[in-house]
């Protein structure tokens, strides 16, 4: 295991993959030159050269419909969203074109393509640079999303993602980026696209959480522990496909849960998962499955009000209160 | 309507905007080449079989849309019928390895491309046996192994697409180029401007082609873009050129000198080439912005007729000759109809194949 | 009462705002000369001009900001997507703007704007033409979504959106313009944003459906009439604002309940909604709440295979064997 | 780099494609405006107000800068410097009720539209009293009652708004005209090129305004758009206009011949106007893009320092005069610093105002 930053997970992941085959190129906003606006690209300029590591204009239509037809035409691409709100830009060649190619030309063509960025918010940058949009893609058939929490199952991940044979959004989070963790050092490391883990094992709660909130979550386990309540966590790491069966069998033995979705309510990751579980596991639940999103407001910019809008460790141990009937 | 003449007016007034009674034409035809085909480099085989294709095009969409109008089929139906000069003069133009990419008025361009009629009329029946398998229907005709990507149903969405497949080409190195077909309705979406800029700015070897049929829908060309279309080139030095697309051999001279030029130099071009249509936008178009003068205008320039009497006029064929392609084009025709009631339709599993290259994955699957 | 097609219906509403309030104005792609391609805006260049009933360019994201901006200097557009599937080019502008400019800037702009058109399926129109985007809007803070199935409803409620301060998303289907119902000839009859109604009383199980849905409900209804289920149909008519209060008050008397929803599964509105029953009204489900939905599959062109994705009465009337425990 | 030589590049290199050891400048600047104040219509006052506003930009960055460092707010800070004669020559050109939307990089925009520097340090802090009351920081400030309507963070997202602002002008024909600043990289967006098709096909009154100021963000001009910026007007018929951005009263000049033209012939303009950004892209930019040298030279052409100097050698102010105004500014802006330190963060009901102007509602409201 060596300890590594979330975006030098990132970037080792996409190293060993361009390595391994030239079809795999990356474009973007600022990730040759620049070396990435993150830093994610750091270094790839350089080891690659001015075909495979590629400046893009702002032009987020353009350039993704560049990678869906590239990709058509034997490439893997990697496309770089500064942040995925800049990608609502870009909808039409996710929703309307690299979800729907393959199946409308009768399966005649491929769309093997990475579209990744940060995702949902990143501290006071205000209404238009901090929503979460994995529940927004997840909901197109034909799409896979990931959304890790840790160095290792970015890394792992990532490197599968390039690999699928057809379209994966991969989110990250911007304020996650240098965040350390162990990650393995195994030769040629992959994690399957579709996986959850369980990050903490306990009894008495069951708590789903992916990308920035699974750390809230994990803060809000610690508290709880000093109380005597056993979380287990959940990390879906993957939205779509999403491991119900996982979440389902934790349920079965705590009877109780909680999801954290870092995105506003409304048909958000939570609502689906929430939905799931009242159905497919009606007579396990001892208490109705509560979630823990954003409210229904855009991101304000001012830091107490930031503050109050970001799902906290309060508002977890609040929910899992809630579930285990403690208030 | 009170006080029309004070109020502001944004969109460009119609029909009923003729001044001094004559109405505009909605696209001026540029003169056609003089060359003959020996001179473009086409043998007289080439040229009876760019009229059989033609002709295949026009009657193969004229029998489909009786088809539909019995209601032997749902969905939209775009009718090429009087832009088949454009796809077969650019198909003999292109290398058979070289890209096409175009919108959802694709069934000419399929049939040139290598769709068999069966294929073709199966794809309109909805039945498995179609170019798609009947999953895309008449807006997604497409044979990839031939190099002929699609027909795609989101006016401008397809054109970075087409961009891409270019990038593709020049990241492999394999000599080929890719050409994007739309019509001049799509000409007013971002997508363009920013797949121009790129197509410019990395040397993509690409032909952006605007088939400009002087309607988007029932809007004529003036009305919903400004200025001429292939001058939109100028601001992004990007090379471009205007041509008569009503004739066959014009449209393979100039596609045939822009390809190479484009090989060569890995370089975009963006090209209007002006055409009609003939018919309505789709099945349902009452077509009450044109004038029936006007469309009688233009079906005198008729493409599939002006290669017949070229190959009379230059003695390639005598008319024993037309009549037996036609003939055999016409069983090729009613037997692809035949073919198409006689398939099956896709198995109810089918549903759920071709969504993914990989494993596939189905949320909440209830099957 | 007069009996109105849909899309008459619709131009009435139209017609009498713009009547009434010179601010209101129309535009979208063929709304004018062509009289619209599904001739819901018949007749009203004729009797407003070019000034107020304008055709654009296929240039959505373009005109839908040009309506953005006009309804911050002082106008009400209407504007016209020829499908919500086309909308997705104009994604940034609802998402990131319309919804987000007021909160951003403090309060100093309002948005006061309509988005309608055709949403969801409408035959064999092919993956690019067939999805159902109410749910997606409904996730972002700040907008309305309206999507109903009724002649009726439809007047009422596109007056009411007309005459919103906020932007609304206004859903029809292609399928339904034909629809013939009974509508009110009250004078400037409205009705209010966010209520639901109560369609059809039934003491057996809840069914929730809107737009085309409805009418599948409905047929589902009448056969298990004969089965001497008793079905109570509530059509919520807005999705957002969601009337949950009416939903569950229903549950409270039936006890079961079946969501059904035109579009894919995954955060669905079936989704939300049932996430919020099972949080609502844990201690009366007899069942879990189940939900009819499309699959996670992109619309086929193929006759039968189309029928088979999109939701039918029988899929409802299974549904409600499963909740009823009749199977 | 393997191979380096023979492969397809795309994107054009940056910096070390220095042919012949010299480096492109990132913008060339046109000459400046040879025309004294007086006979471009400008009193004395005007301009000594002038030069006050832009070293009132200048110097509210510059005390921001140093609160952002040392930590007292947070989010991106994008600053003007280098700019702000684009600012000042533009809104003195035009009437006060002409509409003015920008992006991100707006705090210049704002203080001489009329936002008090209270009232901008007060938003940068995240503040009730901001202008945009805490909830838009830096990259939204707005004061919509003086028709300044604020900075948009999606690149090229206001470009289509500001075509709306005017098409609302000419609808209810109210004699106003909107102004439309962007930065050159969003002039890849396809935004810009929606937003003129339609600008010039309806006539709307709008400016749109490139301020190229050589970078989006690390990428040089050259690196991510073709050609020159203002040629982009000719495809569309547009009419266009390029000139220098360093002086203010060039800027004064052209600004108002358009805006006059604009409004009186109710058409659209496109216009370049070549400036210099001295600072990152925001305050985390490392800025190895340029080097040390290009800065200083478009140092060298300070617009503040020009105005200065401007009024001093024809005599308008004497030092003394500078030093005063100079110490009015400063004391304004070390009070808007105490002001914004001491105003209250908005309440916690403040998360939810604001949202909606009619009836509130907020889904599965849980507070
Ligand atoms: C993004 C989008 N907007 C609108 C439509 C509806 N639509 C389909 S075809 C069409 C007209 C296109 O005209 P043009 O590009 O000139 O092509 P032509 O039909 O003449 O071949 C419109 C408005 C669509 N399919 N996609
Ligand atoms: C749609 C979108 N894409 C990307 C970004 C990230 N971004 C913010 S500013 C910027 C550079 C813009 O440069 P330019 O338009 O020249 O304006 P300048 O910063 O020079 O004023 C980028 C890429 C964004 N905010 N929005
Ligand atoms: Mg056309
Ligand atoms: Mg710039």
């Amino acid at each position: 295991m060596a300890v590594l930053q979330f975006r030098e997970a990132l970037m080792q992941a996409i190293d060993e993959e361009m390595d391994r085959d030239e079809k795999v190129f990356i474009m973007g906003e600022e990730v040759a030159e620049y070396n990435g606006a993150y830093k994610v690209t750091e270094g790839l300029l350089d080891k690659y050269g001015f075909r495979r590591v590629i400046d893009t204009p702002i032009s987020e239509l353009g350039f993704s419909g560049i990678g869906v037809g590239a990709a058509m035409n034997g490439l893997r691409p990697i496309v770089e969203f500064m942040t995925f709100n800049f990608a609502v830009l870009a909808a039409d060649q996710i929703i309307n074109h690299a979800s729907k190619v393959r199946y409308m030309l009768g399966g005649q063509a491929s769309v093997p393509i990475v579209f990744r960025g940060p995702n949902a918010s990143a501290g006071q940058l205000g209404a238009t640079h901090s929503v979460a949009y994995d529940s927004m893609y997840a909901h197109f058939p034909g799409l896979s999303v990931i959304y890790p929490s840790e160095p290792d199952d970015a890394k792992g991940l990532l490197k599968s993602a390039i690999r699928s044979d057809d379209p994966v959004l991969f989110m990250e989070s911007e304020q996650m980026y240098g965040l350390k963790g162990e990650v393995s050092e195994a030769e040629d490391y992959t994690i399957p696209i579709g996986k959850a883990k369980v990050k903490r094992e306990g009894s008495d709660v069951t708590v789903v959480a992916s990308g920035k909130m699974y750390h809230i979550a994990k803060q809000a386990a610690s508290e709880l522990e000093k109380d005597g309540v056993e979380v287990e966590i959940i990390d879906p790491r993957t939205i779509k496909p999403f491991d119900i069966e996982t979440v389902v069998n934790s349920i079965k033995k705590t009877n109780r849960c909680v999801i954290v979705d870092e995105a506003h309510p409304f048909g958000g990751m939570a609502a689906e998962v929430g939905f799931l579980i009242q159905r497919e596991a009606f007579d396990y639940l001892d208490a109705p499955v509560q979630r823990v999103t954003l409210p229904d407001v855009n991101a304000p910019f001012s830091k107490p009000l930031f503050d109050l809008w970001l799902p906290d460790a309060k508002n977890v141990i609040e929910a899992v209160n809630t579930v285990t009937y403690r208030k | 309507m009170a006080n029309k003449e004070q109020e502001a007016i944004f969109t460009p007034i119609g029909l009923n905007n003729s001044e001094n009674g004559k109405i505009d034409k909605s696209v001026k035809l540029p003169p056609v080449t003089k060359k003959k085909h020996k001179s473009l480099g086409l043998s007289e085989d080439d040229v009876i079989e760019m009229y059989r294709l033609m002709y295949l095009q026009r009657r193969f969409e004229e029998r489909a849309m009786q088809m539909y109008q019995k209601g032997k089929f749902g969905g939209f139906l775009h009718l090429y019928i009087g832009q088949e000069a454009v796809s077969t003069g650019t198909v003999f133009a292109l290398n058979d390895d070289d890209d096409i990419i175009t919108a959802y008025r694709d069934h000419g361009w399929g049939l040139v491309r290598g769709i068999t009629p069966n294929e073709g009329m199966a794809e309109l029946y909805g039945k498995a046996t179609g170019c798609s398998k009947g999953k895309g229907g008449s807006m997604h005709f497409a044979k990839t192994e031939n190099h002929f990507w699609g027909g795609y149903g989101i006016v401008g969405g397809h054109i970075p697409i087409g961009a891409g497949l270019a990038f593709a080409n020049k990241y492999q190195d394999n000599g080929r180029i890719a050409t994007c077909f739309f019509g001049d309705g799509a000409v007013d979406q971002g997508s363009l401007h920013e797949s121009m800029n790129i197509a410019q700015l990395w040397k993509l070897p690409v032909v952006f082609v605007v088939e400009n049929n002087g309607y988007s829908m029932g809007t004529a060309a003036r009305r919903h873009t400004v200025g001429e279309i292939h001058e939109r080139a100028k601001g992004y030095g990007m090379k471009s050129a205007l041509f008569n697309g009503m004739d066959a051999l014009t449209v393979y001279e100039n596609m045939k000198n822009i390809a190479d030029e484009v090989r060569k130099e890995s370089l975009p071009y963006f090209v209007e080439i002006r055409t009609y249509r003939y018919r309505g936008h789709s099945m349902s178009d009452p077509q009450k912005y044109r004038t029936k003068e006007e469309l009688q205008e233009y079906q005198k320039t008729d493409p599939v007729e002006r290669m017949k009497s070229y190959l009379l006029d230059e003695g390639i064929v005598k008319q024993k000759k037309i009549d037996e392609i036609e003939e055999v084009v016409e069983k090729e025709v009613m037997d692809s109809i035949d073919f198409a009631e006689e398939s099956s339709f896709p198995e109810p599993e089918a549903l759920y194949e071709d969504m993914f290259t990989g494993t596939s994955h189905f949320h909440d699957d209830r099957r």
